[in-house]
């Protein structure tokens, strides 16, 4: 069985470690945040200006002036501190920030990403992702293993502009954990249920499989 | 002290004209120039550029400029939640310049501060780098970026002074104190003007040099994009 | 929260190395972290590389290490009050590299925020400029500077708290927040280290994230250097 | 009679204008804001991280915190703050700062600086000073206008290491006022009772004298 949105932040949430500053992009890895365990020191950045971001507040309780990246009304924890967009960066770029979980559109073997325009279609804009993926040195990459047609998102070389290039270094997608080394995607686990052949269907880029490749728990 | 209070947001958009560039605080719809937005609608100032983060909504924010086609050009990181916006852009209505977001802000802070340009990891290898200067450093790449140059930088503050001092508040401060002083002149409307010497000079985000104009804003609507809250 | 307290200022100074390139904040004697400086002397650290904007008085601040000749190289931009400093300067002891103090300032700023080279207009034409690369921005010349690199940051501030973020006081804040981040590890002194949720959001002035250690620093002389008064 | 130094501030005064944000090097020109108008507004800006500066605390209210470039105790006044040095040279290298008066061991005639610096002799470092010369569109310099020996501090060509190429507008000396248009010293003002041949004698550079040159007086 593939993993839910739920399941992929879930996995994802174990690749968080003591003392870690994280930047979780929009989408699936928002979700991560409420896997993370409570055990460990984690702060959280949204690229708007807060660090110590906290869960959503209670009803009647949200400030407009208080929003992430999603702009959803969150909360400050204690601890936390606002600053400018300028700072912001100066903390992404200068790799301040210790994991970056963001959503792809394509990932290459090579660790190309793509994830902001799709010519002629569909144009969101790159917000702060082209930013966070040429600067961080820990990406961990959350994605639907295929697009709505059955093809795959892990590709020889991304179709679409990029966002940024030779940046990632793990994928967590619906069927499998894999690792980008060697510019080949090197296969770690697989969703409960999920064979190896269906996850070598749907990589069309080069997926090694050393050894045995364990099921995740869940 | 050098006085820095104008009456109101008509006496602070004097000057404004047809083909101007104009920089616009806030991120999403939290801690934007509402009052000076509503004026330039009123004025009906047309071909403007806009630096600005984003795009708005179809019903506020930029989205209202957007609406009455008064913008020929925006240049911004995110424009998704827009469907007008992608309409123009895709159309070719609108001139659009997609800018990674730490970029804009550092383009802004470089204006602020007589920096012409730098040189930034952001977008290389990409459309973005395509046309500029690339070149190594400490064997990783980077892109070469210049400072904007803007007529007008629209901000807005929680409190404010006299002086032109200026403090934000929450996740509303964002791209409004990299705008400040990064135009020829600088706009700041304020949801509370207070007499001068009531802020602490170690609080103050915006020290007064880098506005020209300040007003305490008429109304704050204050729109939540995604109301998102948890049970008790 | 990530916890960044530190039992003491021995505990704050593990791992320094002779040899090592250490940012150190304070203009004059205003701001300095006093305590670090006396461990530095304490522990005898060798041939260091020290970046700081003055080179502090023949008894005081940074004078204490160059007086036990701990100190390699000097990057500053002023060093007009300490003999001690010319002396070894002009014999050739000590290496001395003068920076204009706005460039000081942006090279940290930039090594903190990852910008690896900027341009700045300060000493084009002078021996500042010698050997590096110069370029024209709108018709006026610009030099490229590049990004410092350094072991260790040390900075004072009045305030901290055990997440690491800090708030300065007065015009004790100068280089300290510009070095925060700076290096590869920043440590903090603070005058009192306050309980995690004391500090407003809003009025901190360095995030955490850029402090690795933090502790509060036994006693502060903080000698004046120029008393200046008026008559009542 | 030529000027004394409280005299060469109070000349530099005259062009202190409403709404100006002033920087005030080290010496002679910290004495500039004691002779500004009261009934304009002014705010002094000092480069180690405030604008708003105000006069020297009275006996006893001093604080080690509060010093100014020149690191005098000092004030801050109403509508003061207090800033980091990136945030300070940003102000100057923006040039959101009005007017800037320094201090120089020469000015050649076509406007470049020298102050800091004898080689082999006495450095002091260049402080903020190449920061202000490189972007200030005032500048003001106030010196003597010839050195101990008696020659004159205004050349043909600066013979120290400069501080500033071609960005020396005005000059107010013990002698004269100057202004520097065309790559010569135009002399606009005399001290009172000094002779247009005194100027001349104790000026290397070129000096132009067209019309009437009106004494100075306080």
């Amino acid at each position: 069985m593939s993993l839910t949105k739920e399941q992929i932040a879930q996995r994802i949430a174990r690749e968080v470690k003591d003392g870690y500053y994280v930047n979780l992009g929009i989408g699936i890895p928002t979700l991560v945040a409420n896997y993370v365990r409570d055990d460990i020191e984690v702060e959280f950045q949204s690229e708007n200006g807060i660090l110590g971001m906290g869960p959503f507040p209670y009803e009647g309780e949200e400030d407009p002036d208080l929003i992430n990246a999603g702009k959803q009304t969150i909360t400050a924890l204690p601890g936390a501190s606002f600053f400018d967009s300028a700072m912001s960066f100066g903390m992404i770029r200068g790799q301040h920030v210790d994991l970056t979980i963001l959503g792809a559109m394509e990932v290459a073997q090579n660790g190309d990403i793509a994830n902001w325009k799709i010519p002629g279609k569909m144009v969101k804009g790159m917000g702060g992702a082209m930013d966070l993926v040429a600067s961080a040195e820990n990406i961990i990459v959350a994605m639907i293993h295929t697009n709505r047609a059955g093809e795959s998102k892990l590709l020889k070389r991304c179709t679409l502009p990029l966002t940024g290039v030779k940046c990632v270094k793990k994928i967590v997608t619906n069927l499998a954990v894999l690792e980008i080394k060697d510019e080949k995607f090197h296969l770690l686990e697989r969703a409960p249920g999920v064979s190896i052949e269906e996850i070598q269907k749907a990589t069309e880029g080069d997926l090694v499989i050393e050894g045995e490749i364990p099921e995740m728990k869940f | 002290m050098i006085r820095k209070t104008v009456a109101n947001v008509q006496e602070a958009c004097e000057g404004i004209e047809d083909g101007m560039t104009f920089m616009l605080g806030g991120f999403g719809l939290c801690g934007i120039p509402e009052n000076i937005i509503n004026e330039l609608v009123r004025r009906n100032v047309q071909q403007i550029t806009c630096i600005s983060n984003y795009a708005g909504v179809d019903d506020f924010g930029l989205g209202l400029l957007l609406k009455k086609h008064q913008i020929k050009k925006m240049i911004s990181s995110y424009v998704g939640e827009n469907a007008e916006f992608e309409r123009q852009m895709l159309s070719g209505e609108m001139e659009v310049e997609l800018v990674p977001q730490g970029t804009l802000a550092q383009r802004c802070e470089a204006a602020r501060t007589g920096i012409p340009a730098f040189f930034t990891p952001a977008g290389y290898g990409t459309e973005v780098a395509e046309g500029k200067e690339t070149r190594e450093f400490n064997g990783k790449m980077y892109v070469m970026e210049e400072a904007f140059k803007a007529d007008f930088s629209f901000v807005k503050a929680w409190k404010g002074d006299e002086a032109g001092n200026l403090i934000f508040k929450g996740t509303a401060r964002n791209f409004n104190p990299c705008m400040c002083g990064a135009a020829k002149i600088t706009v700041a409307e304020v949801e509370e003007l207070v007499p001068v010497g009531t802020l602490d000079p170690n609080h103050i985000h915006i020290p007064g040099i880098f506005v020209q104009r300040i007003f305490q804003g008429e109304k704050y609507e204050k729109r939540i994009e995604q109301l998102t809250v948890r049970k008790r």
